[in-house]
């Protein structure tokens, strides 16, 4: 498996030099890299088919239990032929369709990337590696769907994609986890054998819902569906092969392969078949509404998707032998009619039904092969879909739970989906040419090859179902099952209740059609009344109103004002401080011993009470000279503090600094008339900072009841001597400490030497050279209004 | 005798956040310098107020008793000096503040 | 503030303050000084002489540009760390030397690398404020 | 006893001693690249002897500790050291186009040293005091690369971050007297040590909260972190690439260091608190991302995100925790670096770092694209990206300890984080230019070779996790159990 990933990674990578060396034609070439892993693949199948499941692991990170581990067996490998298989073929397709556009070679290598992560998705056998590909498998589709990248909605819906498709593999991440850590282990093969462990974790509920979150995002499921019509914003092809035949079936492909897991209990029938059912008919009723060709399909698909999952839900063997086919079949069908819609499109210019007409005569083979695909789509005998429907209605008939809400709702959207294929699949090229301006032309072989060959394996298939029976077909529901089966499927099985039910829906779906044909006006009313049901408003109202409180609240914190900053900063520590004190409780200390009163010698006192008033007639001092005076008071007085208090060295330098600082606080705010007082005198900074300072002073009274421990200075002034210096303080500055001293001369230096890049030069600006593009560039971004609202999103 | 000092704390960082919650440049400057200097005294406090004499040996072998804690002395020294060094510069931020906006308002600085 | 006596009292004091300075640089390992006062002490010299006669005969006096007192008292102090790393010994260990240097001030100067740290902090730190005073001189006059 | 330790300081200052002494422009620029390649080597010398050692001391001084000051380097300090040192190795080239001739003039490498050198300091001190005066050494060199642009913008940011960070600095040190004031010393191993008692621990309390603000201030958690997004955006890209990279990352390894050896947060209302402030981070931070159109501004804020991730891993605790707190800060130095760089990419190349008037880099600059798609989507999470290994630390460890909430909000900030990476890639590069001309202005080769480095970082730590893994869980068990830290600074290096 690893061969192949890399077969496809050197691939990815050649394609862009691949194609600006041999233009267009690269496409083919780098075709062959699916196409020969598709025949490799095949190759395996007899092997796979008598039950043998291939292993392959190569350690990776071991510390997090993640392992480069794959696994081969029925269900990987069904996925596995449709990834390369629809892959090559779209390869093939991109040739012509994309020709003209200078971003094919990208476009190339995009496509090949987006098979490696599938293909690693679908053969992953460890869980976080599986998911690894899972988010790889969205990425990838991103980056198509904005393949027209200028087109603002192409951006808008990759990025709304992303965004529903990541939130759903976040929360699948966290079920994943949640298994291994439940299981002890990331292994798929041993997590599968854990189904009673699992079902018995008291959050098996929580998991449940983590990993369909994953799943119903990513297959687009209600209420998640809107992504996927928005994807088709990317070229054609990319829509054949994401969004309708391989990546959003991961969806589906996961609950699969979980199946033996986490499935078979109520909330599991309840939940996945619930919201499949749903889907299904939510999708027909839209696709039916549609006029746009690939919007059509689009709906259509999740409509399919819809089926799949319910499928998958109910259960049963019939259901997932239901599953297994209809998956090959919808792949099938659904490539090619997307793929001759990108053809229409293409020639055309247009692709509204409502327009097109008389294709099957100016573009004969694309037209054939959407005529057949069509006709599978409606369940025509034999195509391959008609043995689909077949299946599809045996499940549903014998179906546990619920079975007459689930088959009444299958048949009615099938009839919807017959309605839609006919009109999506049929009419376009059956019909007579209505508008004469417009003129379609067949394709180039390219893009003509892969649709027919889907067709004419529709029919093949459908006509000899025998042939996929025992190599495909049982391998994968035996793997999805966990148990060997028997099983056997054939075009004609007399007539039955699935038969009559079979035909009733072509009758009505035909029926339906050609009622509409006539009411009109009921489409456009229902065409009005589902574009309320697109969750892409509902989405983009969730987001904004997300983006809008983000706004608010950062508008809130980020104001812009230093001084809210600096109160936060103040009330944070205060209250740090209070929470602090409280649990210390040190106030208790604040008043244990009297003589912390007394014992002062009145001449100390009267400094202090000075300096203090000192301090406080600065605040509320008004004149310049004034606050410097009260300040050099405070500045001195505490020089002789440190001197009273034995600290002679301090003294000289606090009375140092304390002169520097007030000729440069007098050079420097000298030229200011007065100070503007603003709104600094108000009540809330002076209760904050009475409050504050109060606790501070508490904090340090506290700090003399509690000493732990003695200090270890008695070392430096025992050692002193050994470091040949009686002063203790500057032995301890160049000696014991020095490296203190180095930073902090180094802080002067970068002070005194920043202070005059500040006022002179300007380290942060230049005026030669990138720096001055980027000064003039500068300007420009200051002097920005802020963004709209409006323009966050887009 | 450390109650006093303890008031003076006290005094010193509350007046220096009242300074610092100002919309005026200078003030907040000013706050900055008191805050520093409020700090220093704190860290002498702290680790305790003597009478006695200066960590200076006599040069033989004796240490004066009681004598002043030296490493506490020896970190403020350092504070001092930084907070010098970073008062100083921001003077200098603050004078090109004001050839540039004009004005001590923060508010006219204010962008975000 | 141009004033004759000024101008003439600062030339007569700096030396007088300049042998202060360095006496304080030079006594700072056993009595209340050091590098950082005396440079002070020094610069404060330097800062008499500018302000009494003007930037340019500051500069004169400071012989070399500011920024290559701070740059020679960053590397001095960065080498009185290093050299005990070219000897072997960890960084910043004292290293003692007698006798290269002549004992001149008899007992009170220690030749060693605390003391070669502590010229560096006299050097930057006369660096850095004569730095500051030529800045805020220049520019003060707005 | 190791000199190798006192490398990574000196390195650093002996340039920045020479850029003051010479003045010639070019030697500045070639002894940029060449001491921060040094610093580099010195780096990983260290990062491969504290592979053989565990712990590596050097007694500054020949002072045995707790007496001198002590650098140490275990683990997490070399491997902060070594991607810290990264970090300034491509600064150092991407200033090389970034920073004019005048700028050089006006000694701007002079600051880049020092702030580098400071930056190592606080990482290499066991010494609660040195740290401090790193962090101002560090800080003041920030005060001049992020205002002295001189343009009103700057001054106004440079303002606020001098005035925050100053209060945040005096907060650190009455935090250091308190604690010196009752257990006597300032070294880290001897502090842990003396107040090994939770009793003890208790009664320091008020000393543990200012150091927490202090922390908490520099490392830009909620609500203190307003200093960063005013700042950042403003300076050379040069200087707010090391900004980003490296200074709050100082805040948040004090934070690991100091409540992992002194103040151990295992089950302490401190570690609740934490852990609550790390969500509102995560949070403030993607919603202040989400909602700004220039760059770097986003960038700016989700680097107050991320802080909250880092921060939680720390709260959280035991090995998962701090092991996921030690990934990210790695992986986030790269790419948060990584991004800045590509932000004054498309400033230089577009004249704005407004993204809604710039475009076009996908069609015509495919290569500079994909290279800011690899550290992008690493920051948004994305597998198999180290950003995604960064967040599955922090989910695993916060589901297995219980923390739904934290997982909760983790996994929603991802989403918002992708959102904004996203907007950058669909603005700045899929869209047309506004204008109309593409960016065709070659991209000069000295902007190139640190990103693509930084990328080539990220891919290693992507696809090759492992090694950093290891070592990093290994740094991990270190903290849990500091003995063997305790040791080697006290009784091992005498």
């Amino acid at each position: 498996m690893i061969s192949a990933l890399a077969i496809l990674l050197i691939s990815s990578l050649l394609a862009v030099p691949l194609r600006s060396l041999i233009g267009p034609r690269a496409g083919l070439l780098l075709a062959l890299a699916p196409a020969g892993l598709f025949y490799r693949t095949f190759k395996s199948l007899p092997e796979i088919s008598t039950g043998a499941v291939f292993l392959e692991k190569t350690p990776w990170i071991s510390s997090l239990g993640v392992d480069l581990s794959f696994r081969l067996d029925g269900l990987s490998l069904l996925f596995l032929l449709l990834i390369y298989g629809i892959g090559a073929l779209v390869l093939i397709y991109s040739v012509g369709y994309l020709k003209d556009d200078p971003l094919q070679g990208r476009f190339f290598g995009l496509v090949l990337f987006f098979l490696i992560a599938m293909a690693g998705l679908v053969a992953a056998e460890n869980l976080i590696l599986l998911f690894i590909f899972w988010e790889l498998t969205s990425v990838a589709s991103y980056f198509l769907i904005s393949h027209y990248h200028t087109d603002a909605m192409a951006r808008r819906s990759a990025l709304r994609a992303l965004l529903i498709t990541g939130c759903g593999g976040l929360a699948l991440l966290a079920g994943l986890i949640l298994i291994g850590m439940r299981c002890g282990t990331f292994s798929l093969t041993e997590v599968l054998l854990q189904r009673e462990n699992l079902v018995g974790d008291p959050r098996y509920l929580l998991i449940l819902l983590l990993v369909l979150a994953g799943a119903f995002t990513k297959s687009a499921q209600f209420p998640f569906h809107f992504w996927l019509p928005g994807a088709m914003a990317a070229p054609a092809p990319v829509s054949a092969l994401l969004h309708s035949a391989t990546m959003v079936k991961a969806g589906v492909f996961l609950l699969a392969r979980l199946f033996p897991a986490l499935g078979g209990t109520p909330e599991w029938h309840t939940i996945v078949t619930g919201f499949g059912a749903i889907t299904m008919l939510i999708g027909a009723v839209i696709a039916f509404a549609q006029t746009d060709l690939k919007r059509l399909l689009a709906y259509s698909t999740v409509s399919s998707l819809g089926t799949l999952t319910m499928l998958t839900g109910l259960g049963t063997v019939e259901a997932h032998k239901a599953m297994v086919v209809f998956l090959i079949v919808h792949a099938a069908y659904k490539a090619a009619l997307f793929l001759v819609s990108g053809s229409v499109d293409h020639a055309v210019h247009t692709r509204d039904v409502r327009r097109l007409g008389g294709l099957l005569r100016e573009m004969p083979l694309s037209a054939t092969a959407a005529i057949i695909s069509g006709l599978s789509m409606c369940g025509f005998p034999p195509m391959l879909g008609f043995l689909g429907k077949e299946l599809m209605y045996e499940a549903k008939l014998q179906a546990p739970q619920i079975a007459g809400l689930v088959l009444s709702a299958g048949v009615a959207s099938n009839i919807l989906i017959v309605a839609t294929a006919t009109a999506a699949g049929l009419r376009p090229y059956l019909r007579t040419k209505l508008d004469d301006n417009i003129h379609g032309h067949e394709v180039s072989w390219t893009m003509w090859f892969g649709p027919l060959l889907l067709a004419t394996l529709s029919i093949i298939w459908g006509s000899m179902p025998h042939l996929l029976q025992e190599s495909v077909i049982r391998p994968a529901i035996e793997a999805v099952r966990g148990e060997p089966l028997k099983i056997k499927l054939a075009l004609w099985h007399g007539i039955n209740p699935v038969l009559v039910l079979s035909v009733l829906t072509l009758i009505l779906g035909a029926a339906v059609f050609m009622v509409i044909k006539i009411l009109r006006r009921f489409r456009e009313w229902l065409g009005a009344l589902v574009k309320g049901w697109n969750g892409d408003r509902t989405f983009d109202l969730l987001f904004d109103g997300t983006l809008g409180a983000a706004r608010y609240l950062t508008r809130l914190s980020q104001h812009g004002y230093l001084r809210g900053y600096v109160a936060v900063m103040i009330a944070f520590t205060g209250m740090a401080l209070l929470w602090a004190v409280w649990k210390v409780e040190a106030w208790h200390f604040a008043f244990q011993s009297p003589d912390l009163f007394l014992s002062a010698p009145p001449a100390l006192i009267i400094l202090i009470l000075l300096m203090c008033g000192s301090a406080i007639f600065a605040a509320v001092a008004k004149s310049r000279l004034a606050v410097l005076s009260g300040f050099g008071v405070v500045g001195f007085g505490i020089a002789l503090l440190f001197s009273w208090h034995g600290a002679p060295d301090l003294a000289l330098t606090q009375f140092f600094v304390e002169t520097i600082l007030l000729i440069l606080m007098l050079l420097v705010i000298g030229h200011l008339p007065r100070f503007q007082e603003g709104r600094g005198m108000r009540l809330r900074d002076l209760m904050l900072s009475v409050g504050v300072g109060l606790l501070f002073a508490i904090v340090t009274l506290h700090s003399f009841w509690v000493h732990t421990n003695d200090s270890i200075s008695s070392f430096y002034l025992e050692n002193a001597p050994v470091a040949k210096g009686n002063n203790v303080v500057n032995v301890i500055l160049v000696d014991f400490r020095a490296l203190d001293t180095m930073g902090e001369i180094i802080v002067l230096a970068v002070a005194a030497l920043g202070a005059s890049a500040v006022l002179r030069g300007s380290p942060g600006r230049s005026e030669t050279g990138a720096g001055r593009r980027y000064q003039l560039s500068f300007k420009k971004v200051i002097s920005q209004r802020k963004p709209g609202f409006k323009e966050t999103l887009s | 005798m450390e109650i006093w000092t303890v008031l003076l704390i006290g005094v010193l960082f509350g007046v220096s956040f009242y300074f610092l919650l100002s919309r005026n440049l200078v003030r907040v400057l000013l706050g900055l310098l008191l805050f520093g200097q409020g700090v220093n005294l704190l860290i002498f406090t702290s680790a305790g107020l003597t009478t006695g004499h200066a960590p200076i040996l006599d040069g033989s072998g004796n240490t004066p008793q009681p004598v002043a804690d030296p490493l506490p002395q020896a970190l403020i020294l350092t504070a001092i000096v930084i907070g010098l060094g970073m008062i100083g510069f921001s003077l200098a931020l603050f004078r090109k503040a004001r050839e540039q906006a004009g004005a001590v308002d923060l508010d006219q600085l204010k962008e975000d | 503030m141009n004033s004759i006596p000024l101008s003439i009292i600062s030339r007569l004091l700096f030396p007088l303050q300049l042998t202060l300075s360095i006496i304080l640089l030079f006594r700072g390992h056993n009595l209340p000084g050091g590098g950082f006062i005396g440079g002070l002490l020094a610069a404060s010299a330097f800062a008499l002489v500018g302000f009494a006669n003007g930037s340019a005969r500051m500069k004169t006096f400071l012989l070399f540009a500011p920024s290559v007192w701070i740059g020679t008292g960053m590397l001095l102090a960065l080498l009185a760390g290093l050299m005990p790393v070219l000897m072997g010994e960890a960084f910043f260990k004292g290293l003692w030397h007698y006798g290269i240097i002549p004992t001149i001030v008899a007992g009170d100067v220690k030749p060693g690398t605390p003391m070669l740290f502590d010229i560096g902090v006299y050097l930057l730190v006369v660096g850095i404020a004569s730095h500051l005073v030529l800045l805020f001189e220049s520019k003060g006059g707005d | 006893m190791s000199n190798l330790l006192a490398f990574p300081i000196v390195i650093p200052f002996f340039c920045a001693a020479l850029n003051i002494l010479v003045k010639n422009g070019i030697f500045r620029r070639v002894l940029a690249v060449v001491g921060t390649a040094a610093t580099l080597a010195v780096s990983i010398a260290l990062l491969t002897a504290v592979e053989a050692s565990g712990v590596v001391v050097l007694n500054a001084g020949g002072w045995a500790a707790p007496f001198g000051i002590v650098l140490v380097a275990d683990r997490l300090t070399a491997l902060m050291v070594a991607i810290s040192a990264c970090v300034g190795f491509c600064s150092a080239i991407f200033s090389l186009g970034d920073v004019g001739s005048a700028a050089n003039r006006a000694g701007f490498y002079t600051f880049f040293h020092i702030l580098l050198g400071g930056v190592y300091g606080a990482f290499l001190s066991g010494d609660l005091f040195n740290i401090f005066v790193w962090f101002e050494v560090m800080l003041v060199s920030s005060f001049v690369l992020i205002s002295s642009g001189g343009s009103k913008a700057q001054i106004g940011g440079g303002m606020k971050y001098v005035t925050l960070n100053f209060i945040s600095s005096g907060l650190f040190l009455t935090g250091i007297g308190l604690l010196y004031g009752k257990a006597g010393t300032l070294n880290l191993a001897d502090l842990a040590l003396k107040l090994a008692s939770p009793a003890d621990r208790e009664t320091m309390l008020p000393a543990a909260m200012l150091i927490f603000t202090a922390f908490g201030i520099k490392a830009g958690l909620f609500p203190l972190y307003s200093w960063l997004p005013a700042s950042y955006h403003n300076p050379l890209p040069t200087v707010s690439a090391v900004f980003a990279g490296l200074l709050t990352k100082v805040g948040v390894y004090a934070l690991i260091r100091i409540f992992t050896l002194v103040f151990p947060l295992e089950g302490t209302r401190m570690a609740d608190l934490l852990l609550i402030l790390s969500l509102l981070t995560m949070l403030f931070g993607v919603f202040g991302a989400a909602t700004q159109m220039d760059a770097r501004r986003i960038l700016s804020f989700h680097i107050i995100s991320q802080i909250g991730y880092m921060t939680a891993g720390l709260a959280m605790g035991g090995l998962g925790g701090l092991l996921s707190s030690i990934f990210y800060t790695i992986h986030h130095i790269a790419v948060k670096t990584n991004l800045f760089f590509v932000a004054g990419i498309l400033e230089h190349t577009s004249g704005s770092g407004v993204i809604g008037r710039i475009g076009g880099y996908w069609k015509t600059r495919p290569l500079f694209s994909f290279l800011f798609i690899v550290p992008a989507f690493s920051l948004a999470g994305l597998p198999p990206l180290s950003g995604f290994w960064a967040k599955l630390l922090v989910l695993k460890s916060a589901l297995s300890l219980g923390f739904a909430v934290t997982a909760v909000i983790a996994l929603f900030v991802g989403v918002y984080t992708l959102f904004s990476m996203i907007k950058i890639w669909n603005e700045a590069f899929l869209k047309a230019p506004p204008t109309g001309d593409h960016p065709t202005r070659r991209i000069p080769l000295v902007f190139f070779i640190p990103v693509m480095l930084l990328a080539t970082l990220t891919l290693f730590f992507s696809l090759i996790p492992q090694g950093l893994l290891s070592f990093a869980e290994a740094a991990a068990a270190q903290l849990i159990n500091p003995t063997e830290y305790i040791n080697a600074v006290l009784f091992l290096s005498r």
